[in-house]
């Protein structure tokens, strides 16, 4: 099985579904459904062509909106589903139904984007450390970091 | 399963030399390209600043004393430096050595800032400018 | 005499608590690596020991993260006196490669004591040993 | 008699900090609950405001331990995004560095198993041995820990005759300590009592929780990166993979131990065609604004890292999921009805560096009764009441 | 003459005074073969070969601060560590060496000693779990609990194995049974089982690994002693020292013909027994690793108590042969 022969079934099995479809490299697929089809493309991708692990999942900020890529992995190729969902209503579904080792990923992109995942098995809100204040997210553009000032104890030279 | 599968082993070594090598007493050769702490020559120092650039942990830090006079000051902050010799490869002209010292433990931090103050020195770079990227 | 006794006593049995504040591994398994057969530090009567309580030299690793800021104040306080604080590692230092970053409070001596510092990233085994001697020196 | 027991943030079979709390009833383990952040430092976002050559030692510090593996990672996709290939000679030194370090990483963790389980001299001898592998990157790359060989086009130091023999007998020696290890550690009889049936993850739930690495093929499912996505040259290099099917800590061991000898081979098949040539290849500042997934099989499990760029001279996002990370869910899931003595024994068993997911950070669940507030972890208010030592600094006095 | 000689014996030999100096000597003895055994130094630079460590370990946490935890039971935390002492250093002076006549073998010497020296040296578990227990920290109060799960393993086995030269002495007096096998060498042989068993036990009693389960750095940090420290602990590790010596002198008594010939050959026999003793208890802990304390209780319910008993059957079979 190569990486067309894979395109050729995505194309049969999700037909109107993809958005977009690449293989720019060897051993990897990158392929692009809206938010309302992740869960029945991620269970094809799953039930039908086996891809049982999930090696990560990635949030970028685009400015005026998410992009979610989901990284899956099986013994021949590298399968990037990805997504996008509006700034202003950053809300996706949970897949741990699906996959039950995404939680991990869910409650980090929670944390560190702010995005709102929806029906995740465990929806406590995710800690940066316990004192972090609340509605900050690292890894969106927007935040910037203050760094404060530095005090080296010890005698000046 | 074997009772007492080590006790050989262990034994042997009892009546062996010990592994421990006599540091502090004897002082250890580090091997050749050990990447110690970096230092300048002020004397090819062309200050482009490619170093400071380039350094992962701002570890260089290089200001104008006098621009009139083309004076400036460097200084390596040895408590900050990760020893990645980045600079040294990143310099044009050879300015930026490393050396191969590790035992500078210090009680305070200042101490272990080292300065240069310096005139910038008109040098050609060395055959082809290699900015960045490695020596071959 | 008793004085004397105390300080021998001292500098011949500086038992140590390894803390991790964020450090990448790589320190501590450098400080580790001293305790193994090559560096051999009980030489020196220095044992590891797990508790606060039972330590005197505290070798601390790594950048304090903002998590870990509590806890090291309080592990420093649990620890009885009199103590000390080995910084190891650019991390520990001045916080290495993570400066600026925004869980990174930087080296450790922004928020407790530090007698030595030891350059190296990581350390090497022998510059913790060289360390732990400046250290015995300085009392 | 059931209560909570607090493992970490310092906690000696721990070398880095990590919170683990569990609810034991009498030496029974309950419930497991993981409370990660006290090593999180912000490298992702940290990453956006340094130029791709810093960010190589960013990467590289993310662990000191499989510190080549993020490198490696991070450089292949920096070279894919700007479209440049490293020559041949460069890429068998990285890959060469790459399984030293994978030599590196097996010892040490086969030492600090034994720790765990008590096994102070099998602990000793395995470090002390592992000294060897030290000296050989030491010698290669100028540091023990941070090589800082790779750059992007290539690596930034050449190998001579000399060293190449120097290693090949050093080789030789640990492939007769690895043969006397592997021999040890699964007969001597206390030590295999602590191991086997211990942590037990079946296949499915290997496959379901996404585990990497060691702990997936000593589930039985032969899964590793460098066979499946080949990089560097791996697609030149014959070599296995190694799989057990007991799904224990002992076979987490065994896997360790058997690649151990795959990468003596490996590492004897690199020297002995080890090509001439150039090392490194010049690099541009800025690549084309473009993304990639770049995969690596570091010696715990798979890491991947998804970098996109703009076209400027920093990246537009760096996402790193480390091997550990992938891992913890399955622990937890090993973790229930062990004893507490075998928890750190399970941890080490997925030879978990915490640094490097806790660029994730992730709680996994910070509170275990159900009165506790999540804003103050409970496990701090644990802390402080079982200690709650004030500071009372009193004058040290002589006792006679 | 004879106040002198109980003043010698209670304070100098092998009273408190040996018994303190001998002890961190042993400890020194232990730590450096363990060492040996791993191919390391161990300590070196602390007076010859290191010999002081010990006491500059002990001279050192004396002279630190004391800290009690403020929820701990005071008043027993504190009494703990000095009781505990007490207790294996009157242990001690139990053991027949010196004057070493049947008639007047040592000064506290009686019919039965044997019982109370086991007595004795039961004692100090109940110390570690009652200073677990009363530091009310988590980890300590685990490493009680273990301490109690153990000395159900453990104790029986060591009883049992004990009792067995006894019976074939036919004497509950350690100066009688070591008189006994000093005459008939060969029948220590008939003991050896006894004297495995009893080192597995004595291993475990000083919860040395693989039995270092109470304080298994690893899982639960210090165990009991989490939150001592300072003179406390100082005295704790002194406790252990002696009780290291303790035990080994009572092995040496029973299973190796005790310590005859008057005061100096009498010394030499007691330290080259004990160290003999203490050799084999350091290569045990250095070959294993630590078990569980499931596997603790199982292992000697299933193996330890069972040889325990057949060595009793043993000696009465052998016993019936002399007679
Ligand atoms: S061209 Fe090179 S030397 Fe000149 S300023 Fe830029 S980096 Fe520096
Ligand atoms: S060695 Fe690395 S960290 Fe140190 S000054 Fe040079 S570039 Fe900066
Ligand atoms: S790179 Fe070299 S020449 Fe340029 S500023 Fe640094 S030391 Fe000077
Ligand atoms: S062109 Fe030369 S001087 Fe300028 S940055 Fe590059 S190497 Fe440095
Ligand atoms: S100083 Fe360097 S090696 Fe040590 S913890 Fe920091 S980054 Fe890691
Ligand atoms: S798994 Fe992560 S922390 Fe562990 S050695 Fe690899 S990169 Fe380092
Ligand atoms: S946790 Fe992973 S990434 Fe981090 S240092 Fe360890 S191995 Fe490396
Ligand atoms: S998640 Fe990792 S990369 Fe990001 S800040 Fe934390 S430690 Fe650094």
């Amino acid at each position: 099985m190569n990486d067309q022969i894979l395109i050729e079934k995505a194309k049969e099995g999700l037909k109107e579904k993809i958005l977009n479809i690449a293989n720019p490299a060897p051993r990897r697929i990158f392929l692009k459904v809206a938010v309302d089809n992740l869960l029945e493309t991620i269970s094809w991708l799953k039930n039908e062509q086996g891809f049982t692990h999930l090696s990560t999942i990635s949030g970028v900020d685009l400015g005026p909106s998410f992009e979610i890529l989901y990284h899956f992995a099986n013994n021949f190729c590298s399968f990037t589903i990805r997504t996008e969902i509006p700034r202003d209503n950053p809300s996706l579904p949970s897949i741990c139904q699906l996959i039950p080792g995404a939680i991990l990923y869910e409650r980090e992109l929670q944390d560190m984007l702010g995005l709102n995942v929806q029906n995740i098995p465990d929806p406590r809100p995710l800690l940066l450390p316990d004192d972090w204040p609340a509605g900050n997210y690292p890894l969106r553009k927007d935040w910037k970091f203050e760094r404060p000032a530095e005090v080296i104890p010890g005698g000046k030279k | 399963m074997k009772i007492g599968a080590f006790i050989p082993e262990l034994l042997r070594h009892l009546a062996k030399k010990p592994a421990t090598v006599d540091y502090p007493f004897k002082k250890l050769e580090v091997p050749k390209g050990f990447r110690g702490s970096p230092y300048l020559k002020p004397e090819l120092c062309i200050v482009c600043r490619a170093c400071e650039r380039d350094c992962p942990a701002e570890a260089i830090e290089i200001t104008s004393l006098s621009e009139a006079e083309k004076k400036f000051r460097m200084i390596i902050h040895n408590d900050r430096c990760v020893h990645c010799a980045q600079c040294v490869d990143s310099c044009p002209t050879g300015a930026m050595l490393i050396d191969t010292r590790f035992e500078i433990a210090d009680y305070d931090r200042h101490n272990l800032k080292m300065q240069w103050d310096y005139i910038r020195a008109v040098v050609k770079p060395k055959s082809e400018p290699k900015s960045d990227q490695a020596k071959s | 005499m008793l004085t004397k006794l105390t300080r021998w006593s001292r500098l011949k049995s500086p038992w140590i608590l390894h803390l991790n504040t964020g450090a990448c591994n790589a320190c501590d398994i450098e400080v580790v690596a001293a305790l193994t057969p090559r560096f051999d530090v009980e030489r020196f009567g220095i044992l590891l020991k797990a508790t606060p309580r039972h330590a005197d030299v505290i070798i601390c690793t790594g950048p304090a993260t903002r998590q870990m800021k509590d806890r090291l104040i309080r592990i420093y306080e649990q620890t009885p006196e009199p103590k000390f604080v080995i910084a190891a590692g650019a991390c520990a230092m001045s916080g290495c490669v993570y400066r600026g970053a925004y869980n990174v409070i930087g080296g450790i001596d922004q928020l407790i004591p530090v007698d030595v510092y030891v350059p190296g990233c990581p350390v090497r085994p022998d510059a913790v040993i060289d360390a732990v001697v400046k250290l015995l020196n300085k009392l | 008699m059931n209560f909570q027991i607090p493992i970490g943030p310092q906690h000696p079979a721990l070398k880095e900090p990590i919170g683990l709390r569990i609810t034991v009833d009498g030496e029974i383990i309950r419930e497991a609950d993981l409370r990660l952040g006290y090593n999180h430092r912000g490298i992702e976002k940290l990453a956006e405001s340094k130029t791709w050559i810093q960010n190589i030692y960013l990467m590289e510090r993310i662990c000191g331990i499989c510190s080549h593996s993020h490198t490696t990672c991070y450089v292949q996709g920096v070279e894919k995004l700007m479209e440049i290939q490293a020559p041949k000679r460069g890429l068998y030194i990285r890959t060469l560095v790459a399984e030293l370090e994978r030599i590196h990483s097996h010892l040490l963790w086969l030492g600090v198993a034994g720790h765990e389980a008590g096994f102070d001299s099998f602990f000793m001898y395995v470090w002390r041995d592992r000294e060897i592998v030290m000296d050989i990157l030491e010698i290669i790359s100028g540091n023990r820990v941070h090589y800082a060989i790779n750059t992007i086009g290539g690596v930034r130091r050449d190998l001579d005759e000399l060293q190449v023999k120097n290693i090949l007998d050093s080789l030789s020696v640990l492939r007769k300590r690895s043969e006397y290890y592997l021999n040890l550690g699964t007969t001597e009889p206390s030590f295999v009592a602590r191991l086997a049936g211990v942590g037990y993850l079946s296949k499915e739930d290997a496959l379901a929780l996404c585990a990497v690495g060691p702990t997936l093929r000593a589930s039985g499912v032969p899964m590793d990166v460098r066979k499946d996505d080949p990089y560097a040259v791996y697609d030149e290099v014959p070599f296995e993979v190694c799989t057990a099917d007991t799904g224990d800590v002992l076979g987490r061991t065994v896997v360790r131990i058997k690649e151990l000898f795959q990468s003596y081979n490996i590492i004897e098949y690199l020297l002995k065609n080890l090509p001439t040539g150039p090392i490194a290849v010049r690099a541009p500042r800025r690549p084309k604004s473009n993304e990639v997934v770049s995969r690596y099989e570091a010696p715990r499990g798979e890491n991947i890292h998804y970098i996109k760029s703009n076209g400027t001279e920093k990246p537009e996002r760096l996402k790193v999921r480390a091997p550990t990370l992938g891992n913890y869910a399955a622990t937890i899931k090993m973790l229930k009805n062990g004893f507490i003595a075998d928890v750190p024994l399970i941890f080490a068993a997925i030879d978990p560096c915490i640094c490097c997911a806790e660029r994730a950070v992730a709680i996994v669940d910070a509170r275990t009764g159900q009165e506790k507030i999540v804003s103050t972890s409970s496990l701090k208010q644990l802390k402080q009441n079982v200690s709650p030592n004030k500071e009372r600094k009193r004058e040290v006095v002589w006792p006679l | 003459m004879a106040t002198v000689r109980t003043l010698v014996y209670l304070f100098i030999y092998p009273g408190l005074l040996f018994i303190f100096i001998y002890s961190t000597f042993c400890e020194w003895y232990d730590r450096k073969l363990y060492a040996r055994l791993q191919n390391r130094m161990g300590p070196t630079h602390t007076g010859r070969g290191g010999i002081l460590q010990p006491i500059a370990d002990f001279f050192k946490l004396m002279s630190k601060e004391d800290i009690v935890p403020e929820r701990a039971d005071k008043g027993m935390f504190s009494a703990l560590p000095a009781f505990g002492l007490a207790i294996v250093s009157t242990a001690m002076l139990l053991i027949p060496v010196w004057n070493y006549q049947l008639s007047q073998p040592s000064l506290i010497s009686f019919n039965g000693d044997l019982i109370v020296l086991l007595y004795l040296l039961t004692l100090p578990t109940f110390i570690f779990f009652l200073a677990g227990w009363s530091s009310t920290n988590l980890f300590s109060t685990i490493g009680a609990t273990r301490v109690l799960t153990m000395l159900f393993g453990y104790e029986v086995p060591l009883f049992l194995a004990v009792l067995s030269p006894a019976i074939l002495a036919n004497s509950w007096r350690l100066a009688e049974i070591a008189a006994f096998y000093r005459q008939r060498p060969w029948l220590m042989l008939v003991n050896l089982l006894g004297f495995v068993i009893a080192l597995i036990s004595v291993q475990a009693k000083l919860e040395r690994t693989p039995f270092d389960i109470p304080h298994a750095e690893t899982e639960i940090v210090g165990g009991t002693f989490t939150e001592y420290s300072g003179k406390k602990l100082a005295l704790f590790r002194l406790m252990l020292d002696v009780e290291l010596v303790v035990a080994s002198a009572l092995l040496a008594t029973v299973f190796l013909g005790g310590f005859p010939g008057g005061f100096w050959l009498g010394l030499l026999n007691f330290i080259i027994k004990t160290l003999v003793v203490i050799f084999i208890l350091s290569l045990i802990r250095a070959t294993t690793s630590r078990i569980r304390v499931d596997q603790v209780v199982s292992f000697s319910w299933r193996y330890l108590a069972p040889l325990a008993v057949l060595q009793l059957l043993i000696v009465i079979l052998v016993k019936g042969l002399i007679s």
